[in-house]
């Protein structure tokens, strides 16, 4: 049995006897919440709010809340209030929640006119000041309930650890449980004042590991009332510190693979447009703005008109924004590229020309701003160890990187039309010679490169924003790490591009954001100092002009 | 000796494509290399115009070394180079590719105030004469056809005036008749260049060859001689000319 | 080359330029702002010829011209604001307001010098020179070239633009500078003065494309395309390509500069943004849509899309970018030697009646 | 998609008109904020003109796109003032947009309605500035995070789009803070470019200054880096509970159509909501949806209103009645007559300051709700007026365009 | 009678506007081996260009086993069984030589056809031993090798080839022209020869056709032609 829970038990044990004296008054409270709800009088319910704010009872504070946020109603004679509005049928419903006695979630939803709402003036929300710190104890939300522990550190008032350790009786929520034992802790840490007993809780609070622990071990090891139990608390803080590096360099790590890993997707699409099919396609980024939009496109199509509410449109998007895309980069091939195979430097223009269009469009279309609903199954983040957090979205695309690489590596160096696609883009006439039907072969090349921007399009939707212009962001990055790892490489375009990211991070973290660009910059300018072309250029006569 | 080769070798991940033991050439000699294709020919001839980097050696070009030089001290030196595969300038004319080729000073501001003058004019329309471009001199080069662009290309290491010429199969894609007139015109330049060619044509090799002929095998020197202790070389005949070389019976 | 035809052209650009536009300015039926923006679209007319050179003769693709145009635009704007300025340094130098906003105490020692013209125009020259040798030096010694060089190039564009960018490099950060009042005494809001720009551009945009006419029509210029259509074989024929292509970049650096330098009084703002990759592609734009590879082209180029740029923000504010797009597409499309090349083909059908063209269009069909 | 729109309920194309410029971005970078500015502008053109014009004549609007490009602002107020001869330019968000501009005001006399909040330090006789000062917004803001309601923070992360507005803002800011006593190492600085997208790092850097608790980030991040970096904030784990936003330029337009889910519960100070209760501001509301959906502008009925929305509106009012008072069109007549004026705004009753070109106003911090809507959390009681030189940074100076014709050193005491 | 399978009526084509063949025809019998010679730059190349469709024909016909075939497209044609070995070999140079002959099987209608690798790896054994090796790589008699290895993958009907032993050593090209005999004999696949070695020339061919200037001004069966004759054509 470790210290943190013997701690733990002991703190328990002593909230038995504090229960015990709100359970003789619960009859009284009862009683007093009826007042408040339909008070006999105009001063009735004055006093039913003073005497329950005087009580401090958890039990009221859902109620007492409730009445402070304006949102206090009655439903079927029982006090409730409401949650998250939601869209059902055309109408909008809301979660409700019973207050009192008991404070759960009822089983519907309902609309707003079911519900009487409960005038309570500004003059009797003002008693409720003196529970203000505490209302959100125990709020349904555990963000709010993190923010009432926090809270209560500097609140005056000697009872509070009672309450604290009886709202903590009934935590759920991991997060928000590590938040109050922290609380708890360090209330009970500066009461302590024996030398075993302090470094009983510093071993608690070290162990439960919370948010501020290396604060407020910091403070206590300046100014603790147990002198001899400074030096305990310095050396859990040097400990933790160190710890606290390890951690920010994998979390580091993991940042440079992320953002490595945006950046292959999208060089990957460009890499076979421009490294095998030789076209300097300016309107790339512009692919990757359909490959957004078509998500957004197919999440409103899920969810507004099909009313599906889930993250069903997430995983069609993923397909649509591969293949829509990839369509528009065939009617861009066969209207426009088709003509400019023998002059690559032309196809600059026409898709300069062609990316203005489609931004423009976008604009005209959709507006300045839109934005694509992170599915639920991506939010949050991995907890690989305490305040660890890999988040999900990035794991995914993390992920979709491997699989797309992977796929397009084989599709290229394993297939018939892998060969058939180098063979086009490296001389189109003498494989039209071999038998090679070329313009398919364009059209299946183009339709993969637009298709692959699309599919880093939908992903981006994840991490950024969707607007008209939003191509042109990483495409000169994409650019960089195209030409670093060597035109038309795909093993080049993943070093470089895990290269890139991992640096940009590690420099980021030293230097501001830009100054650590700029070097990344510079980096690249010296590297193609040693590297002329790239990570893996082509060796021998084949890379003769 | 204007030329001195030793134990140049070079590799392409792990293959030896040359292994040279020993290479002499005096000035104003005329030596054809011949070989199996893919016996390092044309490799032998990228180190000494400073196209590939030998892996180890020593070539020495009247009196300097040459590994770990530029393509243009080369050049500069006194190498002049035609390749297997026609290398002009395409979207020059005929008479431009001719006039940049010229021997004269070749730097920056030489060029700047360059005046052309008769005496080059002369010398650039009796070499086209010569490579029978006389009547495609205003012509853009990249629209010759490719024989034309071998001639066009022997023009450019003619008007270069080097003191090395190394030329790689200047007879390939051209008729017989041409191809004698290629011998001619070779060994017309030997009596003022020292030269080196390449080549697969036996007829072409017979034709030119009256100093030594050296045999490249596999990246090695197999033999030097004249050109009948040459073709009667019976390891040159099983691996390089044949069993019955019909070419010459025919000749 | 029809020499006529060519007069012809001149004869309109300077009867248009030099005559009609300004005598339109002092009788008051051309507006000063028209004038204004006809001188600045002459600068980027200057930097184009850099372009063409650098690119359409040479086929580098330097993506980091924009950027040479902002170091000489800097240098006559640090001079104006310095002149401008209002406020005092701790040293008893006058310094730019931005300055004294940002609680800087003394002016940095990179500004003294701009306290001169003399210096101004002298470092504006120089520091874009300076630029392209060392940059080119360390690119073109590695034999950097191709994408790699446009990439390169880039990345410097950009690092500087990210530089520029920010407060602490004193340089007046997003803002740039601006809020000019003279150059050498002059008022540059007065009409006269305007005019004097507009004519000293277009006079200096004359010399540049009288200068690089000279020198592409030298032999300098057959070795710069020797180098475009075959680096290795030039130097195999001993040119050192290094040094040509050093040269050339440091000569469109230089163009750029000057243009900078003319634009800034006229514009009376420069700021990062001209610096941005957008911008040099822009640039590189105006020169293929005027023609790569003809002077002319450059110059046309540059002054139909700026005036387009002008015209279409305001006749068409909400669809010009499809307008500006599907000219930029169809202008490739159909007229694949840009807008000179389409000129030059309806004189040449016109003029057809009289004699043939034994002009051959085709292209390598068969490459490797 | 609009074009001309402004002009399409002239009915009487023969009446005299009176020309004003429209100065906004409709593309580029900055199209996310300021094409709204424009609608609402051609909003209030088509009201008056509806209403019988100025001065019994039509304003007719002169729309240009200076494409988030700064070069491109100065000329085409260049272009407006001189070629088109606008009597008024309403336009402008970005502090760089109008100092670019400044001088050609300035220079050509012209009058620019700029309806943005602003870092102050300023005073230019061309401009009236509607928006806020920092007085109005900024140093409120942190006036109510440091207090007991607000939260009680003591740790402060200030971000910013690198340009004048967030560096001066962060200033004035900095000196409000260490006058509180805030100790400095409490106070962390940090700027990206405009268009900046990956937050992982500094995001990772709040989360690390935040560990010790009662920390907020104040946020002047600009136009389209503010989506992803509320995401990361998000995905890193932190929450308004943990460590909120105070944003100075998040408003209800850039939040319509953003997924808010991660940004409920974040702060921003403004002088108006769309969420204020108040018929005029209801019908305002109505008004500009029924507007964007007749028009077709994209987003139709489901746009939103903000406070720049808001100012940018009431710049067209008070030029119209500014023109009404003075019986004339002319600049130097039509900037006395604004000082003073009154307006009944969406947000209440407005008033012109008496000398220094601002706008005093209501100030009001406002909680992201789900919608995408702020709840009103805390607002000042009456008009604040407006100090365009902050009393921290620049006590000894001041503007007044009556006594002093503009910036003025106050008399040390 | 033999029936002639490539059937080229007055053929024009050019560059542009340069004109390179004005009216040339010819015929190829099926089993033979025909072969057009004549000077540089008179349009041997052109010509066979023109037959395969890289080059748009502007005027004539171009008959294949009696089907008309000027205007289908070049991969059509290669698919029907017209192979082309062009003249500077035009290797797809960042392919390995396997791959190269892979994509030689493209010309095979059936999908699942293999690289008849014994029958090329006898011929070439160098091929077999730089499988690996890219394309490009190869010296330029190995690329020759490689080229007419890879026209031989598709299994063609009529073999189209421009001076096919240029820089290939002299055994080889030995045994190219004892290939071309038996391909021609035995197996019944036409050639189309340009060259310009009469040495190489003579002992494959059946039937000469001589060119100048674009256009056929001689013709005759092998055993009508001496060996002087031969060079008077060709000094033409
Ligand atoms: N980059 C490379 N990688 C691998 N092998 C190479 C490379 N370059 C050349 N080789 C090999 O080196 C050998 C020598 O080639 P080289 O071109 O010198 O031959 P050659 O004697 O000129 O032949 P040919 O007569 O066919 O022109 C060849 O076998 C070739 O395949
Ligand atoms: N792409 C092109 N554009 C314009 N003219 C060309 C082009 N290719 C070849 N020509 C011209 O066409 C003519 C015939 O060329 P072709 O290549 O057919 O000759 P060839 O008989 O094959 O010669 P060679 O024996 O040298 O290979 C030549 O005069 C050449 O200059
Ligand atoms: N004034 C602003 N927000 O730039
Ligand atoms: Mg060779
Ligand atoms: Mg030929």
């Amino acid at each position: 049995m470790n210290c943190i829970q013997k701690v733990w038990l002991v703190i328990l044990l002593s909230i038995g006897i504090g229960g015990g004296a709100f359970a003789q008054q619960a009859d009284s409270i009862s009683i007093q919440v009826a007042a408040v709800l339909s008070p006999p009088n105009d001063t009735a319910r004055s006093q039913a709010l003073r005497y329950l704010a005087a009580q401090k009872d958890p039990a009221t504070f859902p109620l007492l809340a409730a009445i402070n946020d304006k949102k206090l109603y009655m439903l079927d004679g029982k006090p409730v209030t409401t949650g998250e509005a939601e869209n059902s049928g055309g109408k909008e419903v809301f979660t409700v929640f019973y207050l009192y006695p008991q404070n759960k979630e009822a089983a519907d939803k309902l609309p707003a006119d079911r519900l009487q709402k409960v005038e309570i003036s500004r003059s009797e929300r003002l008693i409720l000041n003196v529970v203000l710190p505490y209302l959100n104890l125990t709020s349904h939300d555990p963000q709010k309930r993190i923010m009432a522990y926090g809270q209560l550190v500097s609140a005056q008032d000697t009872g509070k650890i009672a309450i604290l350790a009886k709202a903590l009786r009934q935590e759920a929520d991991a997060g928000a449980l590590t938040a109050g034992k922290e609380v708890l802790f360090q209330l009970k840490l500066d009461e302590a004042f024996s030398e075993p007993e302090a470094k009983a809780y510093i071993d608690s609070l070290d162990q439960n590991w919370g948010e501020n622990v290396g604060l407020i071990l910091k403070k206590y090891a300046e100014e603790g009332n147990v002198v001899s139990a400074r030096a305990y608390a310095a050396e859990k803080v040097k400990s933790l510190e160190s710890l606290q590096g390890r951690i920010e360099k994998a979390q580091n790590l993991f940042s440079g693979i992320s953002l490595g890993s945006i950046l292959i997707l999208i060089a990957l699409g460009l890499a076979i447009v421009y490294g095998l099919a030789g076209i300097i396609n300016m309107a790339h980024g512009e692919f990757l703005m359909i490959g957004a939009y078509t998500t957004y496109c197919m999440q409103s199509l899920v969810i507004d008109t099909l009313g599906v509410n889930s993250d069903l449109y997430f995983w069609v998007s993923i397909p649509a924004s591969f293949i829509v895309a990839g369509a528009f980069g065939l009617v861009l091939e066969r209207l426009v590229i088709r003509h400019l195979y023998a002059r690559p430097l032309e196809s600059l223009l026409a898709t300069w020309g062609v990316s203005l269009i489609m931004v423009q469009a976008a604009r005209s279309i959709f507006g300045d701003l839109t934005a694509v609903k992170a599915p639920a199954f991506l939010a949050g983040g991995w907890q690989l160890m305490p305040h660890l957090v890999l988040p999900y979205n990035r794991l995914f695309i993390i992920g979709l990187t491997a699989v797309v690489v992977s796929l397009t590596y084989l599709m290229l160096y394993r297939s018939r039309l892998g060969i058939r696609i180098r063979a086009v883009t490296q001389n189109r006439t003498m494989s039209a010679c071999l038998g090679v039907e070329t313009r398919r072969v364009d059209a299946i090349t183009f339709f993969l490169g637009s298709g692959l921007a699309g599919l880093a399009g939908c992903a981006m939707t994840l991490i950024g924003n969707v607007v008209p212009d939003m191509g042109q962001t990483y495409i000169v990055d994409s650019f960089l790490v195209v030409v670093t790892g060597g035109v038309g490489k795909i093993a080049g375009a993943i070093v470089s591009g895990l290269g890139i990211g991992f640096l940009t991070k590690v420099l980021e973290s030293f230097y501001e954001a830009v100054y650590g660009k700029v070097l990344i910059l510079a980096l690249i300018v010296v590297f193609l100092q040693f590297k002329p072309r790239g990570l893996f250029p082509d060796k021998g006569r084949i890379a003769e002009d | 000796m204007l030329l001195t080769v030793k134990n140049l070798s070079v590799s392409f991940g792990g293959v030896h494509a040359l292994n040279l033991s020993r290479f002499n050439l005096l000035d104003r000699e005329l030596r054809v290399i011949i070989g199996p294709n893919g016996a390092g020919k044309s490799t032998y001839l990228d180190i000494l115009c400073g196209k590939t980097k030998a892996d180890t050696g020593e070539v020495h070009f009247d009196g300097h070394s040459v590994l770990g030089k530029s393509e243009v001290r080369i050049a500069d030196m006194g190498i002049g180079r035609k390749f297997q595969k026609p290398s002009i300038f395409p979207s020059l004319t005929v008479y431009d590719n001719m006039l940049l080729a010229f021997k004269m000073n070749k730097g920056i501001f030489a060029s700047l105030f360059f005046k052309p003058n008769q005496e080059m004019d002369d010398r650039i329309h009796e070499v086209a004469l010569k490579v029978g471009l006389q009547k495609s001199l205003g012509k853009v080069a990249g629209e010759l056809s490719h024989g034309q662009k071998q001639w066009l290309e022997i023009a450019i290491v003619v008007l270069q005036d080097p003191k090395l010429m190394l030329i790689d199969e200047p007879a390939a894609g051209m008729s017989d008749e041409e191809t004698e007139k290629t011998g001619e015109l070779l060994l017309q330049l030997a009596r003022q260049h020292a030269i080196i060619v390449i080549e697969h044509d036996m007829k072409f090799v017979e034709q030119i060859a009256q100093d030594l002929v050296t045999v490249l095998v596999r990246g090695k020197l197999l033999m030097e001689g004249t050109f009948d202790e040459v073709r009667n070389d019976q390891r040159v005949i099983d691996s390089y000319l044949g069993r019955a070389n019909v070419q010459l019976e025919n000749f | 080359m029809g020499n006529k035809k060519d007069f012809g052209l001149y004869a309109c650009g300077i009867a248009l330029f030099l005559i009609i536009l300004p005598l339109g300015n002092v009788l008051g039926f051309v507006s000063g702002n028209t004038i204004s923006l006809w001188g600045r679209y002459f600068c980027f007319a200057i930097v184009a010829l850099g372009v063409d050179l650098i690119w359409g003769y040479t086929g580098i693709l330097s993506m980091c011209q924009a950027f040479f145009f902002c170091l000489g635009g800097y240098s006559i704007a640090m001079h104006i604001v310095l002149k401008g300025a209002t406020a005092s340094g701790a040293n008893g130098i006058p310094m730019p307001d931005f300055m004294a906003w940002n609680q800087v105490e003394t002016l940095p020692f990179f500004w003294v010098p701009f306290q001169s013209f003399g210096l101004s125009l002298a470092l504006g020259l120089l520091i874009p020179a300076a630029f392209a040798l060392v940059f080119g030096y360390f690119i073109f010694r590695s034999r950097i070239r191709g994408v790699y060089m446009a990439i390169i190039t880039q990345a410097l564009a950009l690092a500087m633009w990210l530089i520029f960018l920010r407060n602490e490099t004193m340089l007046g950060g997003t803002n740039g500078l601006t809020d000019f009042k003279t150059l050498l005494g002059l008022s540059l809001s007065t009409p006269g003065v305007k005019l004097g720009l507009y004519v000293v551009s277009l006079l200096t945009l004359g010399i540049a494309f009288w200068f690089s006419r000279k020198l592409v029509d030298s032999k300098f210029g057959k070795v710069l395309q020797a180098i475009r259509d075959s680096e290795s074989r030039t130097s195999y024929t001993a040119y050192r390509v290094m040094h040509y292509k050093l040269a050339i970049f440091i000569v469109a650096a230089l163009l750029a500069a000057v243009a900078g330098m003319l634009y800034v009084p006229q514009t009376g703002i420069i700021t990062p943004g001209r610096m941005d990759v957008r911008a040099s592609v822009e640039m590189v734009m105006w020169v293929a849509i005027g023609g790569r590879g003809k002077l002319k082209g450059a110059i046309l180029g540059s002054l139909i899309v700026n005036f387009l740029y002008s015209i279409c923000t305001s006749l068409f504010p909400d669809s010009w970018l499809f307008i500006l797009g599907f000219l930029f597409v169809t202008t490739v499309l159909y007229f694949d030697k840009g807008l000179l090349g389409m000129l030059e083909t309806v004189v040449a059908k016109l003029g057809s009646k009289r004699k043939p063209s034994p002009q051959p269009a085709g292209h390598e069909v068969m490459q490797s | 998609a609009c074009g001309g729109s402004g002009s399409g309920s002239n009915q009487e194309s023969k009446k005299e008109t009176v020309k004003v410029g429209i100065l906004h971005s409709l593309s580029g970078t900055m199209a996310i904020s300021e094409v709204s500015l424009k609608d609402v502008v051609q909003m209030a053109i088509d009201e008056i003109n509806a209403k019988g014009g100025v001065l019994g004549k039509q304003i007719e609007p002169v729309i240009v796109d200076p494409a988030s490009d700064w070069d491109l602002f100065a000329e085409k107020s260049k272009e407006l003032l001189l070629d088109k001869k606008v009597s008024a330019v309403f336009g402008c968000w970005t502090s760089v947009s109008r100092k670019s501009v400044l001088p050609v005001f300035e220079e050509n006399n012209g009058l620019l309605f700029y309806p943005v909040q602003y870092e102050g330090e300023e005073c230019s006789t061309s401009v009236i500035y509607t928006g806020a000062t920092p007085n109005q917004q900024l140093i409120p803001a942190a006036e109510y995070m440091m207090s007991e309601e607000g939260g009680g923070y003591k740790k402060f992360y200030l971000l910013g789009t690198d340009y004048v507005f967030p560096r001066t803002a962060n200033k004035i800011l900095k000196a409000f803070l260490l006058s509180k006593g805030v100790p400095k190492e409490n106070i962390v600085e940090e700027y990206t470019p405009f268009h900046h997208q990956d937050y992982q790092t500094i995001v990772s850097k709040v989360k690390q200054f935040a560990a010790g608790g009662k920390a907020c980030v104040l946020s002047t991040i600009n136009g389209d880096s503010n989506v992803p970096f509320y995401k990361e904030f998000a995905n890193q784990g932190l929450s308004a509970a943990t460590c909120p936003i105070m944003a100075f330029s998040v408003a209800e337009d850039e939040l319509r159509a953003t997924d808010t889910e991660f940004l409920v519960g974040h702060l921003a100070a403004w002088n108006y909501f769309q969420s204020k209760e108040s018929p005029e501001n209801k019908k305002f509301v109505e008004d500009f949806r029924a507007f964007c959906k007749k028009n077709n502008l994209p987003g139709g009925d489901k746009r939103v209103t903000d406070d720049p929305i808001c100012w940018a509106y009431t710049g067209v009012y008070l030029w119209a009645k500014a023109a009404e008072k003075a019986g004339s069109f002319e600049v130097s007549k039509v900037r006395p007559a604004l000082y003073g004026l009154e307006f009944a705004s969406p947000d209440g009753l407005v008033k012109m300051d008496m000398k220094n070109h601002h706008l005093a106003k209501p100030v009001m911090i406002g909680e992201i709700k789900p919608d995408g809507q702020f709840d009103i959390i805390w607002q000042s009681t009456g008009l604040v007026n407006p100090e365009p030189w902050s009393k921290l940074t620049s006590p000894d100076k001041d503007c007044d365009h009556v006594g002093h014709g503009g910036t003025y050193t106050v008399a040390s005491k | 009678m033999n029936a002639p399978i490539l059937k080229v009526s007055s053929l024009t084509s050019a560059y542009g506007q340069s004109t390179i063949l004005w009216g040339t025809s010819l015929e190829v019998k099926k089993g033979t081996v025909t072969t057009v010679m004549g000077r540089n730059g008179v349009g041997k190349t052109t010509l066979l260009k023109t037959i395969m469709g890289i080059v748009p024909p502007k005027d004539g016909t171009i008959e294949y086993n009696g089907e008309a075939v000027t205007k289908l497209p070049v991969f059509k044609k290669s698919r029907m069984g017209i192979a082309y070995v062009p003249q500077g070999r035009e290797i797809i140079p960042k392919l390995t030589v396997y791959e190269n002959l892979k994509l030689g099987l493209e010309a095979v209608s059936d999908r699942k056809a293999k690289i008849p690798e014994d029958e090329i790896y006898t011929l070439f054994p160098i091929l077999k031993d730089f499988r690996n090796r890219l394309g490009g790589n190869l010296s330029g008699g190995q690329q020759q090798q490689l080229a007419i290895a890879r026209a031989l993958t598709g299994r063609p009907s009529l073999l189209l080839l421009d001076e096919p032993t240029e820089g290939i050593q002299p055994s080889i090209s030995q045994e190219i022209g004892q290939i071309l005999r038996t391909l021609a004999r035995e197996r019944g696949i036409s050639v189309l020869l340009v060259e310009q070695k009469i040495d190489f020339a003579s002992p494959v061919t059946d039937y000469y056709y001589f060119m100048s200037r674009g256009a056929v001004v001689s013709e005759g069966s092998a055993e009508e032609m001496s060996l002087e004759e031969l060079q008077n054509h060709i000094s033409l």
